[in-house]
């Protein structure tokens, strides 16, 4: 873990409220693991404002890509941030994904919950785990992200929305429950790597607890200093009350207790 | 060369600059991200006797300026933190002195877990700003009293340079510094977080889950100034400052209203680098000013000030 | 329509907005730059008997988020106010009720100055933060069984609307807030500013004239929160609250704690327009949540934090 | 006086760390006087920063011109302000410089003093009185402003320097107290119009009143509000404590008490 100064490379709107920041990072691209997430000084909030986390998207040849939505003052002002510009970036932090997974791995992203499994994707199939699927849900088209990002990886993808504007409509629950089904009708393995809103966690948690397969869950959880010294980012486990940013962000689904 | 290490209250410390407690978890979290040689020493997050789960979430909201927060202390517990916590600190932090901070429910436990400690950690700071179970959620250190007798237990069950942290929302802060002193404290460390509160007025309730928790950040450095300033005209304790430190100024300011080392706390959320900052920005300051050692730095105001 | 018009310990007062002593002068200052049909009352800076000069310069220093002032209560007495100040604020502001904040360095003149206010204004404010000269330097406020005295003999000598404006160093509100309902107050004004000190590193002299100060400003509006809400759990005593209301959320917080009325302070200072600002903002809200009455809004939390 | 909403028409760096600031200000431009202020909120600056003060250089058609140095991190600040934002503007405020002047107007500047000293020559002009002499005085050569506007007026300026760089080598009062010698030795009437750094007002009022002159001496005092509400700007004078934002900033050199 180190706090890199990084340049910013590009940072461009791709829609919907979302934009897509590169950075040249090498120290933290050379050691980054999928699910891992970056802490960001955001250039622009008052030198007292608190870091805001991010997922790593992409990590590839000393750029550092991340994808996130303006949700807040803190990303708001992060939206102004220029190419050329220079950003404190403290990473790589927190716990991801195993990679050791049997039989399918059933990515499961809501909105920019996509973010970690892109970089999960290109680590799974690197070592020749899978089939790699994509369960992608939102509100809307613009709410589902990189899916053609995913797709050039190889990535079989199944979409969902609220609207129904693209995919089938409903919660993402739907492709993923008949995959599920498919996967257990033929008894075959799986494992399943979720990331978004609680409810679409718990809900993918539970089933994947009562398919009795692995699952890992990636919790979004406001935070302050990123690292495991200030115990702000709790989430309740088997374990007690455990820290997001170290013990987690990704979770066994069984050591969860949902409140 | 400018001499940075300072003695406080009989703790060596090889540089002037410390954690605050609960900042900076057991000392070993920010490896990677800070020049510990920088650092005179790590508290630790605060410890009882035996394990506590600390609040429900939320835990924090950010304000302008500052920090609101209501962790509540979550700890493993004394034993754990003899077995695990300090031999993985000795080993990732070989140099840097570690201080305890310790607390309890009431002044029989806050005595045990400063025993059981025995000579394991450098130093201990107690916080008194938690609630006495047998006073209804008074804290220890709200009533001059009360805190003379914990701070006595605590004397009798320690032979380590003892600290006891004061809270700045006190009328005045002598009756306080007299107990510490009376009790046989060592040093005193100055400021605890400002009780405050916000309101998300969308739900109409609390943001903290803990209704209410405490402010730190930038805007309470003046704050800590005034409370060191007024602590040292009544005291020979030394004092081992806190309260928004975000730059070497910041940290100038607190030495010179008379503190003899300076923690920084919540600025090292955003910046860790601010202990580096921090650290050369002092040496830089007494270098220009002709000061040989940080130490004399101490309540150097002028004259008419002292 | 939603009815803004509030009654707090017997002060009918237009609007729930007020202005926070100090920061708005006698009232008429701001014409041309604020739209007094918004304010429900403005509070006139402190008033003693005599003719006072305040400290000396510098009396103020900006930091992040806040501002320190140490102004020193200059004015020009009692009777300069009636005869010339109140008569021009009535001609110039004919329609916003005049809250006078007083003051005095022993009780008897605390009383003095209460009954020369007659009925010349529509309400008194008891500053209870500065130094009882019998007491050495200690303040009126500090002392229960001493804010419990003076509040008694100011009640004894007006019979006007009685605010007694208490500072937030204090370690529990409770026994403050009895003091003033033993001693008679119709209302409490929280808070006063939070002891601060500044200091020139530089010069290695407080940047303060008077050594240290009160801070203001956005930075104390989560313990300004605090305050509130701990009083109101413990009194029926109506509460204007101000301290760093910057915005309508932020005087909506104070009323969902448990004020009554609001005052904006520092914020004048930087916005005029603030005044503006946080009225519409808080009308919008009391629509937006179906409230009919800005009344309504003290005290709203959800069930569980009341 | 009144808070303006202003547009920026120009915003240049005039040399010497100074800049010009010309805003469209039209309530505060037609009511202006010579040495009043504007108190303005810097864009840039946190939202609960304090405003900073300006002498008003000049007014005309709308235009409101400030000329100021960086000399902290308010000024710094506006100084990123560009051609087209907008500023709030509080004004005109103050009480400015008397302008029945008998005899020849003697105006003396210390750097940006001489800021609210054209907008006075103008004025005093405009209404036939004078002559209207400038002593402007500085460090260097680059801390002289706006010599030229002061020569196109048809005012008559003498200059020092520090450094000798233009001018008399020495401190304003040179040229000054030769003109006095002059005047006195004529006979004729003067009064003396001073902004610019305390120990030059202190050295320009005494020699108002030892000529028995008229002495108009505009203080510099950081602000709270400008409009006299807080009583932080306080000036001693033989009435007490007077508060250079509303008994001044322009005083009598005969009531100023010097500490």
């Amino acid at each position: 873990m180190t706090d890199e100064k990084c340049r910013v490379l590009e940072h461009v709107d791709v829609g919907g409220g979302y934009r897509r920041l590169v950075l040249n990072a090498p120290n933290i691209v050379s050691n980054v693991e999928a699910g891992q997430f970056v802490h960001v000084r955001v250039p622009g909030l008052d030198e007292s404002s608190l870091r805001r986390p991010f997922s790593v998207f992409n990590a590839q040849d000393d750029r550092l890509f991340l994808l996130y939505k303006e949700v807040g003052r803190g990303t708001r002002v992060l939206g102004l941030v220029k190419e050329g510009d220079e950003v404190m970036v403290l990473g790589p932090l927190g716990h991801g994904f195993p990679l050791e997974c049997k039989g399918a791995a059933l990515l499961v992203g809501g909105g920019y919950g996509v973010a970690p499994l892109y970089l999960l994707a290109r680590s799974l199939l690197a070592r020749n785990v899978g089939p790699v699927k994509l369960f992608a849900g939102g509100r809307s088209q613009a709410d589902l992200l990189a899916i053609d990002a995913f797709r050039e990886l190889g990535v079989e993808v199944f979409l969902a929305t609220n609207d129904g504007s693209v995919g089938e409509k409903g919660l993402v629950t739907l492709p993923l429950d008949a995959e599920i089904a498919k996967l257990k009708g033929a008894s075959q393995d799986f494992e399943i790597f979720a990331c978004g809103p609680d409810p679409m966690l718990k809900a993918v948690a539970e089933r994947a607890l009562s398919a009795n397969a692995k699952g890992w869950i990636s919790m979004d959880r406001h935070m302050i200093c990123g690292v495991g010294a200030c115990y702000a980012c709790i989430q309740k486990t088997v374990r007690g009350n455990s820290r997001c940013c170290i013990e987690g962000p990704v979770f066994a689904a069984g050591d969860l207790v949902w409140e | 060369m400018v001499d940075v290490s300072v003695n406080i209250g009989g703790l060596k410390m090889p540089t002037f600059l410390a954690t605050a407690s609960g900042t900076f978890g057991y000392g070993f979290e920010y490896v990677g991200a800070v020049d510990y040689s920088k650092l005179g020493a790590v508290t630790a997050k605060g410890i009882r006797m035996e394990m506590w789960p600390g609040n429900p979430m939320p835990r924090h909201a950010e304000v302008p300026g500052g920090l609101v927060n209501a962790i509540g202390l979550q700890g493993t517990g004394v034993e754990h933190f003899l077995d695990i916590t300090v031999p993985w600190y000795r080993s990732c932090v070989p140099s840097v002195p570690l201080i305890a901070n310790i607390w309890g429910d009431s002044i029989e436990s806050y005595a045990r877990v400063a025993e059981k400690m025995g000579s394991a950690v450098d130093a201990l700071e107690m916080n008194v700003s938690c609630p006495n179970v047998k006073a209804g959620g008074h804290t220890f250190g709200q009533d001059p009293n009360v805190l003379f007798e914990v701070v006595s237990a605590v004397r009798k069950a320690t032979k380590l340079p003892l600290f006891v942290k004061l809270a700045p929302n006190v009328p005045s802060i002598t009756p306080y510094v007299k107990a510490c002193e009376d009790g046989g404290a060592d040093a005193l460390s100055l400021i605890n977080t400002i009780p405050a509160m916000v309101i998300d007025i969308e739900k109409r309730r609390p943001v903290l889950a803990n209704i209410s928790g405490g402010l730190s950040g930038r805007c309470v450095h003046p704050v800590a100034v005034k409370m060191v300033y007024e602590a040292k005209k009544v005291t020979c304790l030394p004092i081992l400052a806190m309260g928004g430190v975000y730059d070497a100024k910041d940290a100038i300011e607190l030495m010179l209203a008379g503190a003899t080392a300076v923690a920084v706390g919540t600025s090292i959320f955003t910046d860790p680098g601010v202990i580096s900052s921090v650290y050369d920005g002092v040496v830089d300051y007494c270098e220009r000013h002709g000061f040989a050692a940080v130490r004399d730095l101490t309540g150097a105001l002028e004259n008419s000030f002292i």
